[in-house]
Order: structure tokens, then sequence, then C-alpha cells
């Protein structure tokens, strides 16, 4: 049991930063809020990903002790760590960037055209 | 909407500092294929660097130099350019974006350097671009 | 409604951890993601694209397009929030 | 070169991502480039999907390794009778749409040509990314680029636009972000993220606890983003208030793409086996779209917006599709009629939303109640409509007519009788909405005071965005004729077979 918490603690950390987002985002009625929780979930799964990656004795995945053209070196695939989560996650990153741009920009006009960001408000003022 | 800081220290500081962001940002940019690093990472400080001078000056002041028309021209010159090296390689006859066919030395090397620099321009434009965006809108 | 919430929000986190069950290990170097695509980016970078940093080389070279799809991605946020945002051109110059 | 060695896969997808960024800097040159520009992008692309589906058919799947590196270390472009089959579809709408737009954006978002062109074209290469690619994570990708665009097209509507986008924003993230998360549930157990590699490396893994949570938010993920009945809160305003040519790309190009990407990582990633033997949940799926197809249809009854109206009907149809997707395994007939209301469906709803999007050009009319006298007012255009809501009632020969019988013909066939009457209850509550509309367009007088005019003048929608109305409503009868005929019969024996369909087990 022990040892299904403690080996394992990467993923019960990003389920749990991953709920608070996920909750904020249905639950909250503040937009502002909505968006924060958004990025929370985002950037839990990068977390995940990243956690993948990870390799016990593994080092950053740049081929070390090169000096000039070294096509000699060889590596092992237990040296360094995994790099395709890290590939993939510099793409979500940027995608979460984006989003939040969106977002932001959106939230700005809903602002200046309701003069609140309470969704309750806005849904009235629509009426 | 961001006005005018009077504060001395700030401007004198982020005066002094821009330059040498911008420089470590384009280290970052032309080494992401040797250290860590990147377009992207390169990138996000070299528009890091743009929004400190238009916090610590003013956004119009840095609008005067840095124009909107020009911003837009190389968030579409960035992509462009990545775009042009992948149709490079399929022009000369390999697949999309193999660069193994490029006309140069260390073929594949050089060619992740261009699109990184098409990154990191594209990146740093688009960065700034947002941040003019959401800060002039009243 | 707030109740609806909060067990929807469980329901997926224990979905959630119901998948974990069968996971490897944190920094097991054995685990499927570590031995079936990602040896050869670790090993071969060098030969192949004579290129040390392996995150570059993926992200560049073998997984080019994905990089070319994000670039399209902030590219397509700008111009995103140029036509949320920007005004006509027109209103303001008149 | 060979003209005809080109390849055509990368074409399709690129040179409408090309003059996307081409406009943004032509465009402050010249304003008045732009849509040609975006004319032109996809017209290109709309030849060269038909020449990758011409060479499908011949020579059979396609495969193009991106950067030369071959699949389960690099991308592909894998495309074969399925991917071929949306594509055409995506690019042919979106052509029509192209004609569509110009006068329409010209009165609905005047002074912002440069940026909604680009971000159509953007939105129209994500399209075609979702439709082309062979790997996971690339789908993401491009999911995203189709997403944002969409975001921000939708923000620029009329009205409650701006919070229906908003909720659109949240919606599609949580959507997009599951899927994700599946794709990493999947990487985590097979270490791959080309769906051909997955499909090899997964059969041992069913029993896996991870591969059925991934399967699970996968599912959860694309149902967001195509509106499928628990999860469409976003969509009717977002399809209401966008401006009319978006909603009619978002009804029918964008959605079903979608069903696309559902259909694709289903059947090909994880196979029959997978859901017949330790995921049986395609009978909470029939019954979901069961209950969409009535829900749908009756918040269509209670709408007085027309275009909200459409917006409910698609919610409704999209439960067709979803309900021949669920009938799929226990039939002879397999995808069949699933396919055949995705081109069906996009044909009729393209259709209206056109008309729809007319009136508010002409008139300014939202409302239902307001279309008094319009039949003689715009006759061709109210043509196009009572053909398109004849068709989606299912008059014989027509398109509706075709995707309903074969659906009932599955519902037979798998014994679940029900489900019949659910689809004949929901084809009678069409009637009822698209009934009113035709009463009030044709029917209803309008209550003059003396001495007014009673003479009511032609009035004409402009022909750039007459023509491809009628166009589609031309096509829900000649493609039904087509479907009646069996042409396209071997493509969709084809698809089924590929995907080990199309025998009860």
């Amino acid at each position: 049991m022990l040892e299904f918490l403690v080996g394992k603690f990467n993923y019960y950390i990003y389920i749990f930063l991953m709920m608070i987002g996920f909750y904020a985002m249905i639950g909250k009625r503040n937009l502002v809020k909505k968006l924060i929780g958004m990025n929370i979930f985002q950037w839990s799964i990068i977390l995940y990903f990243v956690s993948i990656g990870a390799k016990k004795g593994g080092s950053i995945p740049i081929v070390e002790g090169l000096s000039g053209h070294g096509a000699h070196i060889v590596s092992h695939a237990s040296q360094y760590v995994n790099p395709l989560p890290h590939v993939l996650m510099l793409t979500a990153i940027v995608v979460g960037v984006g989003t939040t741009g969106v977002a932001l920009a959106l939230l700005l006009r809903i602002y200046n055209k309701y003069k609140t960001l309470e969704e309750d408000e806005i849904l009235r003022k629509m009426k | 909407m961001i006005d005018k800081h009077e504060s001395i220290i700030i401007k004198m500081i982020s005066r002094i500092l821009a330059p040498f962001v911008q420089l470590y940002a384009l280290y970052v940019i032309m080494h992401g294929h040797t250290s860590p690093g990147g377009g992207f990472q390169g990138g996000v400080i070299l528009g890091a660097s743009f929004i400190l001078l238009a916090i610590a000056f003013g956004i119009d002041e840095v609008k005067e130099r840095f124009a909107e028309r020009i911003l837009t021209t190389f968030t579409s010159m960035g992509v462009f350019i990545y775009g042009f090296i992948g149709f490079v390689c399929f022009i000369l006859g390999a697949n999309f974006l193999d660069y193994g066919i490029l006309p140069v030395v260390e073929p594949r090397g050089m060619g992740m350097l261009g699109i990184e620099i098409g990154v990191g321009i594209t990146v740093m434009a688009v960065m700034v671009s947002i941040f003019y965006d959401l800060s002039t809108y009243e | 409604m707030r109740i609806f919430y909060y067990i929807l929000t469980c329901i997926t986190g224990l979905l959630l951890i119901y998948g974990v069950s069968d996971m490897p290990k944190w920094g097991d170097p054995h685990q499927p993601a570590s031995i079936h695509v990602s040896p050869r980016y670790i090993e071969k970078t060098l030969e192949e694209t004579e290129v040390p940093n392996m995150v570059t080389a993926v992200l560049a070279d073998y997984r080019g397009f994905d990089t070319f799809g994000e670039t399209t991605v902030i590219f397509t946020a700008a111009v995103s929030c140029l036509l949320i945002l920007r005004k006509r051109r027109k209103e303001k110059d008149v | 070169m060979n003209i005809y060695q080109l390849p055509f896969p990368i074409i399709v997808v690129f040179f409408p991502l090309f003059f996307a960024f081409l406009i943004p800097v032509l465009g402050w040159w010249k304003k008045s480039l732009c849509y040609p520009l975006a004319m032109i992008a996809v017209s290109i692309s709309f030849f060269s999907s038909l020449i990758v589906a011409n060479r499908v058919l011949r020579y059979g799947p396609l495969h193009y390794y991106l950067g030369g590196w071959e699949p389960p270390w690099g991308i592909e472009f894998s495309i074969d009778h399925l991917n071929a089959f949306i594509a055409v579809l995506v690019t042919s709408l979106s052509f029509l749409v192209v004609i569509y737009a110009k006068r329409s954006v010209e009165k609905e978002l005047p002074g912002k040509e440069i940026p909604f062109y680009c971000l159509f074209l953007l939105l129209f290469t994500g399209l075609l990314g979702i439709v082309s690619t062979g790997d996971m994570f690339n789908l993401y990708v491009f999911l995203e680029i189709a997403s944002l665009s969409c975001y921000a097209l939708i923000a620029v509507g009329k009205d409650r636009a701006l919070v229906a986008s908003f909720r659109y924003v949240v919606m599609g993230t949580i959507g997009a972000c599951f899927y994700l998360l599946g794709v990493g549930y999947l990487y985590i157990v097979t270490g791959s993220l080309n769906m051909g590699d997955l499909a090899v490396l997964l059969p041992p893994l069913y029993g896996n606890a991870v591969v059925q949570t991934a399967f699970v938010f996968i599912l959860i993920g694309l149902g967001i983003k195509i509106a499928l009945f628990p999860l469409h809160t976003w969509q009717p305003d977002a399809y209401t208030y966008a401006p009319s040519v978006v909603s009619v790309m978002i009804s029918t190009a964008m959605a079903k793409t979608s069903i696309y990407a559902l259909i694709r990582i289903i059947f090909s990633v994880f196979t029959l086996n997978f859901i017949t033997g330790f995921l049986p949940i395609f009978d909470i799926i029939c019954w979901l779209s069961a209950i969409a197809m009535i829900f749908g249809s009756i918040y269509a009854i209670m709408q007085s917006k027309l275009k909200k109206m459409l917006a409910y009907s698609s919610i409704a149809n999209v439960g067709y599709i979803i309900l021949g997707i669920g009938l799929s395994v226990s039939t002879t007939m397999g995808l069949t009629p699933a396919l055949m209301h995705i081109l069906n469906h996009a044909l009729m709803k393209g259709c209206m939303f056109m008309v729809a999007g007319a009136f508010i050009y002409k008139a300014g009319l939202w409302d239902i109640n307001n279309f008094v006298g319009l039949g003689r007012k715009m006759p061709y255009t109210c043509l196009a409509f009572i053909l398109a809501a004849l068709a989606m009632i299912g008059m014989p020969p027509s398109v509706g007519f075709i995707s309903k019988w074969y659906l009932i013909l599955a519902a037979l066939d798998s014994g679940k009788y029900l489900l019949v009457a659910v689809i004949f209850f929901s084809t009678l509550l069409m009637i009822v909405y698209f009934w009113k509309v035709i009463e009030i367009m044709y029917i209803r007088v309008e209550e003059r005071q003396e001495g007014e005019e009673s003479e009511i003048r032609v009035d004409e929608e402009p022909m750039s965005m007459l023509v491809p109305g009628i166009i589609l409503a031309f096509l829900c009868f000649a493609i039904g004729i087509v479907w009646i005929s069996g042409i396209f019969s071997p493509i969709l024996d084809t698809i089924n077979s590929s995907f080990g369909l199309g025998v009860v087990p």
C-alpha cells in the first residue's frame, strides 16, 4: 500500500492539481477564476507528461563530453531521460499560452461590455 | 492601459538591463541545438525585454520604435521562414521538412537553426503583439 | 448546484486514480515509454542529425511538423487577439 | 517534375497555411487582396484533395512521412478512404463557404477582413490537419489550431457572442486537455504516439486500467468538441451568435471533422475488439444519442430565433450520427449510416445556415416571427430553405430520407426496436419546427394598415450568397439519388472492412 502511494506520488500530485483546476473551471462563477482554473488544469497535464520522461539515474538529454564533431560517442538509452515528453510539452505550453491570450482578450471585451466579470451578473444583464 | 512611470530607478535599471536581456535571448536562440534552449524560449525572453521597456517607459514610447505594423510583419515572417525551409526541402525533391537535402554544411543542424530563428521571431512578435493588444484596449 | 460540481470533480478524480493503479512507478527506467520509441532519439540523434541536444533534435527534426503546428498555434493566437481587440482603423483615424 | 508525382497530401494542408501567413503581410499593403488569396488557397486545397481522393481510390491508402522519418519516430500523414472522404467533404464545403463569405463579411465585419480571412484559413488548415494526420499528438496540435481560430471567429459575432465564445473556450479547453490526457495515458503504457503503431501495441494491453481510462477521457474530450448530448452546453449560443459565415463553417466542417477524429480513434486505434470485449460502451452511446435526438428536437421547437433552432437541430442530428456509430458494431451495415449522415447533415445544415445568414444580411431578421412574407420577397432563398427542410424531414429521394432509412434498418438489424420509435418521434418533432418556419414564410399574411402598399417587391440576396445555398439545396436531392444508385457503396464497404465492421460477430 505504501509503495502504491510513494512510488507513484507524481501521479497523485498531478491528479490533485488537475481536480483543483477542473473544479475552478466548472464550479466558479467568476470568469477570471475560471481562467485561472484553466491554467492550473493545463499545467497539471504538462507536469504529468514531464514526469513520464523521468528516469532514475538519467541526465538531461544533451549528449555529454562533446568536443568538436564527436559522432563516435555512443550513448545508451538509460543514460539520459526520455526527451519525447519534453518536446510534446514545449508544444503544449505554447498552446496553453495561446489559449490564455485569447481568453484574456475575450475577458477584456466582456468586461468592457458588461462592466463585470461575475457570470451571474452577466447573465442578468444579457436579458 | 499602462502609464508612464516617473521613477528614475525603474527607468535606469530597465534601460541598462534591456540590451543584456536581448543579448541573452539571442544566445538562447542561436545555441538551441547545443545547449538547453531554443527558439521558443529565446523568443519569449526577447519579447519580455520589449515588454519590460514598455512597462518602464510607457507603451506609447515603445510603440514609436516598434510599431504594430512591424510586429505583424515579424509575426508572419517567422512562420514564413519555417514554412519556407520546409518548402525548399520539398522543392529539392525530399519530403516536407527533410533538412538532409539542403545544400549547406551540416544540413540538419543548419535547418534546425533556421527554423529555431523563425520560431524565435514569431514568438517574440506574438508576445509583444498580444501585450500591446491587451494593454491598449480601453 | 455546487454539490453537483463537487461530485463531478470527485468522479473524474477517482477515474484518474483508477487509471494510476496500472501505471509504472516514477522514474522506472524500464517503463514502456522509455523502451519503445525514445531509445532511438537518445542513441542515434548525434549520428543522424549531428546535434547534441536531443530535445531540439526531436523538436525540430524528428517531430518538426509538430513544431510547425505549434508556431502556427501561436500565430493564430496573435491574429485572434488582433481580431477580437483591435478597433477598426477607420474609426480611429476619422 | 511530373505534376502527378507531387505529394498532394502535404499540399492540401500546407498551401492554406502558407496563404494564411501571406494575408496579414499583403493585406496591409492592399486590403482587397485578402479575399482572392483566401479563394486561391481554398481552391488549391480543394483540387488537391480531389486528386488525393482519386489516388486513394486507385492505389489504396497513402502514407507521407514528414521530415523523411519513418512512422513511430516521425510524423506521418496516412490517408485512406475515410480520410479522403472527409477531406473532400471539408474542402468542397469550405469552397462554397468562401464564395458565400465575400458579401457576408463585408456587411457583418467591415474593416476586419484581414484577420478574418487569415483565421478562416487557419481554421480550414486545422480541420484538414486533423483529417490528414496519422499521429495522436499532431492531431491535438491541429485540433487546437482549429479551436483557437474558432473561438476568435465566434467572438466577433453579435449580441451574446463574447460570452458564448468564452464558454466555448472553457469547455473546449477541457475537451482538448482530456484528449491530451488520454494520449498521455496511451503513451505511458505503449511508448508510441503513432496511430498505426498504437493499434499494433495496444491489443495485449486491453485489460489495462490505463488504456480503459484513456479511452473514456478521449471519448469525453472529443464528445465536448462534437457537442454530444450532455456535453453540448457551449454549442447553441456559439452557433447562434457567431457571424453567419462562421456558423456555416463550424456547423458543417468543424463538427464533422471532430466526429471523424472520434471514429478514427475508436475504430483505428482502439479497434473493434476492445470496444466489444473490454469496454462495452456502445449501448450507452446509443441511448445518449437517442436522448440527444429527442432533447435537441424539443428544444428546437421552443426557440424563436432561426439560428438557435438550427443549432438545437444540429444537436439532434449529431445524435443521429453518433447513433450510427453506436449501432455499427451490431449490424451488418457497419458505419454506413453514420458516414452517410455525416455528408447528408453537412449538406442540409450548411444550406440552412446559409439561408439564415441571408435573412440576417438582407433584413437583419433573427426572429422566426418576423419572417412574414419572406416567401415572396426572397423566393429563391426560401426555395433553398424549403428544399433543405424537406430533406431534413425525410422526403423520399432526399438525403435525409436515406440516412433515416438506413438508421432504421440498422436499428432493426440490431434488434433495438425502441430506437426505431425514437427516430420516428424525432422526425415528427422536426416536421413541427420546420413547418412553423415555412408556414410563417409563405402562408401567414402580414397585417397591414389601410392605404399601405400591398405589393411586396422581390428583394433577393446577392448572387454570390444565393448560389452556394442553391447548390447545396440541389445536392440534398442529387446526393440522395447517388446514395440510392449505390455508386459510393464500394467506398463505404472498404471503410467498413478496414475497421473490421460489417460482419456481425
